[in-house]
């Protein structure tokens, strides 16, 4: 087929999947129940590799593939794996009362979507991929950020992080064509991956200490 | 000869070699060896930098400039004293049971590769590998700053790992914006590099809406690792409850190396933009921790914290420097990263004394008279907070001093006039706080084995230092600082 | 500056290092290190004094070429020292009370053996002589600061000396937070003159002058006159002062209101006819103002004190008020368009600065021996020393005569010379403001006749009558070297006292440099004999012909004797009191009883609190004891410094609150920054 | 060598006018009062007898104590010296103007109240202690009223001053003078120890200023002491006769002239005796904390005759 269907088609998909990650951005938001939150963070990682692979197949730009499957490997099947282990040794299954409630936590989130693409609107000159990915990025990642300090978990907090992490992946794979330079890409999966495995630790020692993973019981330095 | 490639290798080696050995006088004597060998190197690359300005190694991968040389030599002078300190202070800790075997050996392991990321992130040539190392440095730093596993010291590295990674997220957004910035809107299919050394080259073309929004998310990013209010939050709890070495390093280096990665973004802004868009942000965002900083100092009650504050201060006042542009600021800046680093970790090698000894850090319990109860470690204290507190001869005078100056040839008398009166409130917190400890008669004589000499003598060689850079900048190391602040100013 | 004088200077510069050092090194042997550190304090003074002096005197002060003292291995910095008229008349003055107050020390300093550390007493003192010297000479603005910094610290370090009472560390640190305040002003006034000047040197300073907009040079003038303000002690910035000056070290005391003091007034000088070209009229106004208000209000608080130190410390404002009326008028005049008299009023003030640093100096130094004799400083427990320690007494009692403005001694011989610049300034202006003059003039009256009324109370409560405590009782003579050290300042006050007009020669290059004027020819009569107050017919007066005058009139009553009184006797016997038996200590007048009909009348500035508890067994008519207390709170401490303080403090605790630990409110810090920020970028 | 006789020939006239003035007022007192009072020549037989008597001196005093009568009695005497009497030109003009007579009687007053405290007996110090207070607040308004002379005639000096009055310029109502004088004539009363300051026939301890301070001096001291007292009060009062109306006064030492300011300034003496006395026993003694009042008055006066130089040219 031509290029110019393939351009469209590959533009569709990328939007598809993006509003996608935007979707399960949201139902992260208003889900409670910590092992649902786990599986959204790992379909939202999916729809991501999926646009990593879209990018790599229609541009054939190889070294994009490889972003795709440490994706897969890490963000779809690792890390969910290792926070569910988490989340079973320690028992806790429910998110307790976050800051907002599901309301207000929605209408701020829709006012962020606004800002998102707002921010955005200014460079979808130099979009080629699919148009608005940059907003539905930053969407993501302001979104990741309200979700971080709306929960008290630090489970949560830990996946609102990486949610925000997707955000910028997803900037890094569909806004800078073909992805961020090869060494980049595997600094950052492994940074994420190490990062998460020391909050793990962390997360651990606290709940030693604390017997509770209840990040907003962390007051104890003042002034 | 190489010398960058050694300079990322040895403390590798070094952490590396540490979790084999047995011993624990062998790991400690390694590490006062191994950041003693770097310090050498550092001294040997500042030649080389000098002779022909920019090294670069493995094909451009690494890439040394003034600016690099010398946050290198910064780094290893505090590393190295700090190894020293520590060979006192963890077998003190040891004894006392503050630290068991295993946090031991975490210790000399983690330490040199918090330090070789840092080495890392001034010698990247590529922002992107950067990025990936300031986080390595962030990751590597969080479990030093739970080692002693307190529930105060979880709950630190907790605030410190979490805020941190959060900036560092919003640091890559910006950088992958840069990077979008330098593909530039007709994609070709040959990948651009994205290595300092060509984007400076190409600045001028770039998105410049692109390059402000990259500037915004990078400045809240390594803000928030380099502790600029209001993203400080994390800055005095990481600080205080982390074990002094590593306060020290905190506090001495780390924060001057997110600050080192700020200011690579700052310089391509204004190199794209051409306008004081950053300076002014650095500016404001400079004096607003310096504001903030002041009153949490007038009425801090712990030693460690009261001092962490200080380096928010302090932080404050080299993105001023950095802000107002002008060529007298902006040395005056770049030799404050020095004198800062040096003073600021002997104060806080100072702490852990008083620590050690005292088992507390409350200014109410410590009580006062500290010089009779321990003079030395109360003296050095004296001189480092004199020094800190930019009263001359020693060189924080001078440095703060050409700030201001400069402030006033860039014509902002207003920010200068903000400036001076920050640092008097501070000034008036630290003194009224420094003098009821140290003088005075001491209630309590508190018992236990005296400070390790080892202790002092890193306090003792931090103060020489300085003093002596005080009163005489070789040449040799002036010209590295002015070819430093030029490169800052965007004249290469 | 010759050669001679230089390397005068130069050895004085280098004997206050050796002392440092000296005693540093030596302070585990006290005795050696007193004698070191104090010995080569004395020696530069006396070399100071003759390098200054001989400057002057010479006039080679006004040739004196500025040049580096040390090579500057540091960048944008040079260590260049110029002394010229200014610079060598305050440094002439630091090295006189330099001599003095060693050779002073050396006797003092015994007190703290066994107890304290000599050495680092005597290292500090020779640091801060060290400091204080380059201050005057120093060329440089950033030199001066370093200069400056280190003589506020090594005198907080001195002030400091007693730590073990919490009163001093308070003191101490009130001191050094006041005066690194008034270096911040400073530094933004320098840098501000740098920003037109565009180099740190004075003489380039010197060089901008008029060419600033007076828009500009109106914000440095008052930065100035803050920061120098605080230094010098004056109202309403005082507040340290008179908490700093009693806790030091006396010797201390005196070098701190002899000399500190004046480096602000050096400063002020500098700054204003030096730098800052014709003044505005409303600079002239506002030191004068300010000066009338410190002299007045500095000696009522003196005159509510009965800590002799605290009252010294009050009158050292008193009369830096006097000293800046002096300089404020000439401000004045400058703008009139009237140099002469605008050399008259700064020579008045010059030579009340250097009175002042004599006589005050002096009368620490007593203050100091009678602390050293009784082990307290409440004039309450003090009485009959002038038979217990004679010399002591006599040395006090000039230098009590002398601030009291009384001829023919060196306090009324400037007083003097500020009427007639006052007088003379009625006519300078048509309009209004000149009511300024004689109404300051009153108020100068008003503060020398409160100041002489001030030392009756303080000579005649400590030195007169019975001795009120065992303490005092067996109170002894000082060491010789005290009483030497006082002997020196005493003849220091009756010289400038007699002979005026040889001091006005040595003052007339500095006014050469200032105003461009030299007054001495005109100032002096009948071959310098005479003092006249200006040109033509203005008034006149000789202390020195007054003191022969009084000597030839002491023949009259010794006729009288020999006419009447041959077969008169003499017999020494109890006090007659009116004719009451057994008259004890507690029936003589209190320093507080002595001050109460002044605290009455001025009631509504003092606002005085009593406290009177009386115990009684069955009828209130008949008290078995009674307990009075009266507190006199000085104004600006609790209506402007305490509330401010507090609020301040106050304030910093409610923002504590921003970092109440809770990790989601600083998550909501940085997202609420993200957001402003990325408006911001839009 | 006729600056010496001058010198000595007003010195002469100081040691001898000064009891008969005081001798005056208090006889016309008594007659004022109805009684017959002291004889005019009262005082120089009691200081015949104060010089002839023993003396005591109290144990505590030290050489304050002795030093001070000469002091007083000079001070007086030499401010009287700076003084012009008879002939325009004092003797010793040259040596001081008015500031230095102010500062001479304050000399003199600082011994004083010394003495007073010397002693250590109960009033003394109460003595001393009013003393320096009522001079203290006295002080102002004197030079005030002083400056407003000075600054009209251009100098500080007395012979000056009056020469400078008995030009052209010279009216008798002009409004500056008038008001200057009485500021000054209020600032007499309390310098000399006056009523209603100070009550100089009292030996009632708690309420005398001056005879406090004099309570443990006796003989020649004493003597001493009350002569420099009326010498001083001489002093001032000539200075406000010849200063405010400096009529007659000889401007050169022809006989004629000095006859002529002779009979002049005795009658201005006269009158202003007069003055006092009418004051004196017409007013009842002021509580001291009511002084001030008055004190402050005299210094709104001379605060006026400031202005007024300003209104009136």
């Amino acid at each position: 087929m031509n290029a110019a269907t393939s351009t469209e088609i590959s533009s569709q998909l990328i939007t598809f999947c993006a509003a996608g990650m935007l979707v399960f951005q949201l139902l992260l938001v208003v889900q409670r129940m910590l092992l649902t939150n786990i599986r959204l963070f790992a379909l939202q990682s999916a729809l991501l590799a999926a646009v990593a692979g879209t990018v790599a197949y229609f541009y054939n730009a190889t070294h994009v593939y490889i972003v795709a499957v440490l994706t897969i490997l890490g963000k779809v099947i690792f890390l969910p794996w290792l926070l569910d282990r988490q989340v079973r040794r320690i028992g806790i299954t429910q998110e307790i009362e976050p800051l907002l409630n599901a309301p207000t936590s929605m209408l701020l989130c829709g006012g962020l979507t606004l800002l998102g693409y707002i921010v955005a609107r200014p460079f979808t000159a130099l979009e080629r991929l699919g148009n608005n990915t940059l907003g539905v990025a930053m969407t993501l990642v302001l979104t990741g950020f309200f979700l971080m300090f709306n929960r008290r978990k630090a489970i949560t907090q830990v996946l609102a992080l990486l949610a925000v992490e997707n955000g910028v992946m997803l900037a890094a794979v569909a806004l800078a064509t073909y992805g961020m330079p090869l060494v980049v890409e595997l600094g950052i999966f492994f940074d994420v991956v190490v990062a998460v495995m020391v909050l793990g630790i962390l997360v651990y020692r606290i709940r030693e200490s604390f017997d509770s993973m209840d990040t907003s019981k962390l007051n104890q330095l003042k002034g | 000869m190489s010398l960058l490639a050694p300079i990322l290798l040895v403390p590798l080696v070094a952490g590396l070699a540490c979790l084999l050995v047995p011993s624990r006088r062998v790991m400690a004597g390694l590490s006062v060896l191994a950041f003693g060998l770097l310090l050498a190197l550092g001294i040997a690359l500042i030649d080389q930098v000098l002779e022909r300005g920019v090294v670069t190694e493995w094909g451009e991968f690494l890439y040394a400039d003034a600016l690099s040389a010398w946050m290198v030599l910064v780094i290893s002078v505090v590393s190295l004293a700090s190894a020293i300190y520590a060979a006192g202070y963890l077998r003190r800790d040891l004894a006392d049971g503050a630290v068991t075997e295993r946090r031991f050996r975490e210790f000399y392991v983690l330490t040199p590769l918090f330090a070789a990321g840092m080495f890392l992130v001034v010698l990247a040539n590529n922002l992107g590998v950067m990025w990936f190392a300031v986080e390595a440095t962030a990751l590597s730093s969080v479990l030093l700053v739970a080692l002693y596993n307190r529930r105060t010291s979880l709950e630190a590295a907790w605030k410190y790992i979490i805020l941190g990674s959060l900036g560092l997220a919003l640091a890559l957004f910006g950088t992958v914006f840069v990077y979008a910035a330098a593909v530039g809107p007709h994609a070709s299919d040959k990948l651009p590099s994205f290595n300092w050394s060509r984007l400076m080259t190409v600045a001028p073309q770039f998105d410049h809406g692109l390059i402000k929004l990259a500037f915004v998310f990078a400045f809240i990013g390594y803000g928030t690792k380099a502790g600029l209010a209001p993203m400080h939050t994390w800055l005095p709890d990481a600080h205080s409850e982390a074990p002094s070495p590593t306060s020290a390093m905190l506090s001495g280096v780390s924060l001057k190396i997110a600050l080192y990665a700020l200011l690579r973004f700052h310089i391509l802004t204004t190199a794209c933009l051409g306008t004081p868009f950053s300076q002014h942000l650095l500016l404001g965002f400079g004096l607003l921790s310096m504001c903030v900083a002041a009153p949490f100092i007038l009425v801090q009650t712990n030693v460690k914290r009261l001092f962490a504050y200080h380096s928010l201060e302090h932080v404050g006042i080299m993105c001023v420097g950095f802000g107002l542009a002008a060529p007298l600021a902006v040395f005056g800046a770049v030799l404050h990263m020095g004198y800062h680093a040096l003073v600021k970790s002997a104060i806080f090698f100072a702490a852990g004394n008083i620590h050690q000894k005292y088992h507390c850090l409350e200014l109410p319990s410590l009580g006062e008279g500290l010089l009779q109860t321990m003079p030395a470690s109360s003296t050095l204290l004296a001189l480092a907070v004199i020094a800190i507190a930019g009263l001359p001869p020693f060189g924080i005078f001078l440095t703060e001093f050409s700030i201001v100056a400069g402030g006033m040839q860039a014509g902002h008398p207003l920010a200068c006039g903000l400036f001076v009166a920050a640092l008097l409130t501070v000034f008036s917190g630290l003194l009224s706080h420094v003098a009821h400890l140290l003088l005075g008669t001491a209630e309590r004589q508190p018992g236990g084995p005296s400070t390790p000499i080892s202790c002092v003598a890193a306090m003792a060689l931090l103060i020489a230092v300085l003093a002596v850079f005080s009163i005489w900048l070789p040449k040799p190391l002036l010209q590295l600082i002015t070819q430093a602040a030029s490169i800052i100013r965007g004249i290469p | 500056m010759n050669g001679l004088s230089a390397t005068l200077l130069s050895f004085a510069l280098w004997a206050y290092v050796a002392g440092m050092v000296g005693a540093l090194i030596f302070q585990r042997a006290e005795r050696l290190a007193n004698g070191i550190g104090f010995g080569l304090a004395a020696v530069g003074g006396c070399c100071g004094v003759l390098s200054c002096a001989s400057a002057l005197a010479t006039g080679a002060a006004t040739a004196s070429r500025s040049f580096e003292l040390f090579p500057a291995l540091i960048p944008y910095v040079q260590f260049s020292i110029h002394a010229d008229a200014l610079g060598c008349f305050f440094g002439m003055l630091n090295s006189l009370l330099a001599v003095a107050l060693s050779i002073y020390s050396l006797g003092y300093a015994r007190g703290y053996y066994g107890r304290k550390n000599v050495g680092v007493l005597a290292a500090f003192f020779c640091l801060l002589l060290l400091a204080t010297t380059l201050v005057f000479l120093a060329d440089n603005a950033f030199f001066f600061l370093i200069a400056w910094e280190i003589m506020t610290f090594s005198a907080y370090c001195l002030v400091s000396f007693e730590h073990e009472q919490e009163e001093t560390r308070n003191a101490g640190v009130l001191f050094f937070i006041m005066s690194h305040i008034g270096t911040g002003c400073l530094i933004l006034g320098f840098l501000l003159m740098f920003q037109g000047s565009g180099s740190y040197g004075f003489e380039s300073f010197h060089a901008l002058g008029d060419k600033m907009p007076v828009g500009q040079r109106n914000p440095v003038f008052l930065l100035f006159l803050f920061g120098f303000g605080v230094k010098a002690g004056m109202v309403p910035v005082h507040i340290w002062l008179p908490a700093a000056h009693p806790v030091a070290p006396t010797n201390v005391s005196a070098f701190m209101s002899g000399v500190l003091l004046k480096a602000g007034i050096y400063g002020l000088t500098r700054v204003c006819f030096d730098f800052l070209g014709t003044p505005p009229y409303w600079w002239g106004v506002t030191v004068l103002t300010l000066g009338t208000v410190s002299a007045v209000l500095g000696v009522l608080y003196a005159l509510m004190e009965h800590d002799l130190k605290r009252l010294l410390a009050y009158h050292s404002i008193e009369n830096i008020g006097i000293i800046l009326m002096g300089l404020g008028a000439a401000l004045m005049f400058l703008h009139s368009g009237h140099p002469a008299l605008a050399t008259l009023a700064l020579i008045a003030g010059l030579y009340h600065t250097i009175n002042h640093a004599s006589f005050k100096a002096l009368l620490f130094l007593g203050a100091g021996a009678v602390l050293h004799a009784t082990h307290t400083r409440n004039m309450e427990e003090m009485g009959g020393l002038a038979k217990r320690m004679r010399w002591t007494a006599l040395f006090f009692f000039v230098g009590a005569a002398a601030i009291s403005a009384l001829p023919p001694l060196n306090g009324f011989v400037s007083e003097w010379l500020t009427y007639q610049a006052l007088l003379q300034g009625f006519g300078t202006t048509p309009s209004l403001i000149r009511l300024m003059f004689p109404l300051s003039g009153a108020m100068l009256a008003l503060t020398g006749a409160l100041a002489a009324a001030c030392f009756v109370k303080a000579f005649g409560i400590s030195f007169l009558g019975q001795p009120r405590s065992d303490h005092t009782r067996h109170a002894h003579e000082a060491p010789l070297p005290m009483l030497l050290g006082q002997g020196i300042l005493t003849a220091a006050c009756v010289f400038l006292g007699l002979f005026p007009t040889v001091v006005l020669k040595l003052l007339d290059p500095v006014t050469q440099q200032l105003t461009g004027q030299q007054l001495s020819q005109q100032l002096s009569l009948a071959s310098g004999l005479v003092l006249a107050g200006g040109a033509g017919r203005a008034g006149t007066v000789s202390t020195l012909g007054i003191t022969l005058m009084l000597l030839c009139l002491l023949p009259v009553p010794l006729v009288l004797w020999a006419l009447f009184a041959r077969r008169a006797r003499t017999r020494v016997g109890p006090t007659w009191d009116c004719g009451q038996r057994g008259l004890t200590p507690k029936m003589e007048y209190t320093a507080t009883g002595f001050s109460k009909p002044l605290r009455m009348i001025f009631k509504a500035l003092f606002r005085p609190r009593r406290e009177v508890q009386r115990e009684y067994d069955f009828s209130p008519y008949f008290t078995t004891n009674l307990r009075f207390e009266s507190h006199v709170e000085e104004m600006f401490q609790t209506r402007i410094y305490r509330p401010l303080r507090s609020l301040v403090l106050y304030g910093s605790r409610r923002l504590r609150a921003l970092q109440a630990g809770s990790l989601q409110a600083y998550l909501i810090y940085i997202f609420i920054t993200l957001l402003l920020l990325l408006l911001f970028a839009l | 060598m006729n600056a010496i006789i001058s010198i000595i020939l007003q010195t002469l006239l100081l040691l001898l006018l000064a009891p008969l003035l005081s001798g005056l007022i208090k006889n016309w007192k008594a007659k004022l009062q109805n009684r017959r009072g002291p004889r005019i020549w009262q005082p120089y037989s009691d200081l015949l007898k104060f010089l002839r008597k023993d003396m005591v001196i109290s144990e505590h005093a030290s050489w304050v104590f002795s030093v001070a009568p000469y002091v007083v009695f000079l001070s007086a005497l030499l401010a009287g010296l700076m003084v012009p009497m008879l002939t325009a030109q004092a003797p010793l003009s040259l040596f001081g103007g008015v500031l230095a007579v102010v500062g001479l009687l304050a000399l003199g007053r600082f011994f004083l109240a010394l003495a007073g405290l010397d002693p250590g007996s109960a009033f003394g110090g109460m003595g001393s202690s009013r003393e320096m207070t009522i001079a203290a607040i006295a002080e102002p308004a004197m030079m005030l009223a002083i400056f407003t002379v000075a600054i009209a005639a251009g100098s500080t000096d007395l012979s000056q001053m009056v020469q400078a009055g008995q030009g052209p310029t010279w009216k008798l109502f002009n409004p500056t003078h008038a008001m200057a004088f009485a500021a000054l004539f209020i600032v007499l009363l309390a310098e000399t120890g006056r009523l209603p300051i100070d009550n100089p026939a009292t030996h009632l301890e708690l309420t005398m200023i001056h005879e406090a301070m004099l309570l443990e001096y006796s003989g020649r001291y004493l003597a001493l002491m009350e002569w420099g007292a009326s010498i001083k009060q001489l002093v001032l009062m000539t200075l406000l006769s010849n200063v405010f109306f400096p009529l007659g006064i000889a401007t050169n030492a022809s006989p004629a002239a000095l006859g002529l300011s002779a009979v002049a300034f005795g009658a201005k003496l006269l009158v202003l005796a007069a003055g006092v006395v009418l004051v004196e026993t017409t007013n009842a003694k002021l509580r001291l904390f009511r002084v001030p009042d008055l004190l402050s008055a005299a210094f709104a006066l001379a605060t006026l005759a400031l202005l007024s130089t300003f209104l009136f040219g």
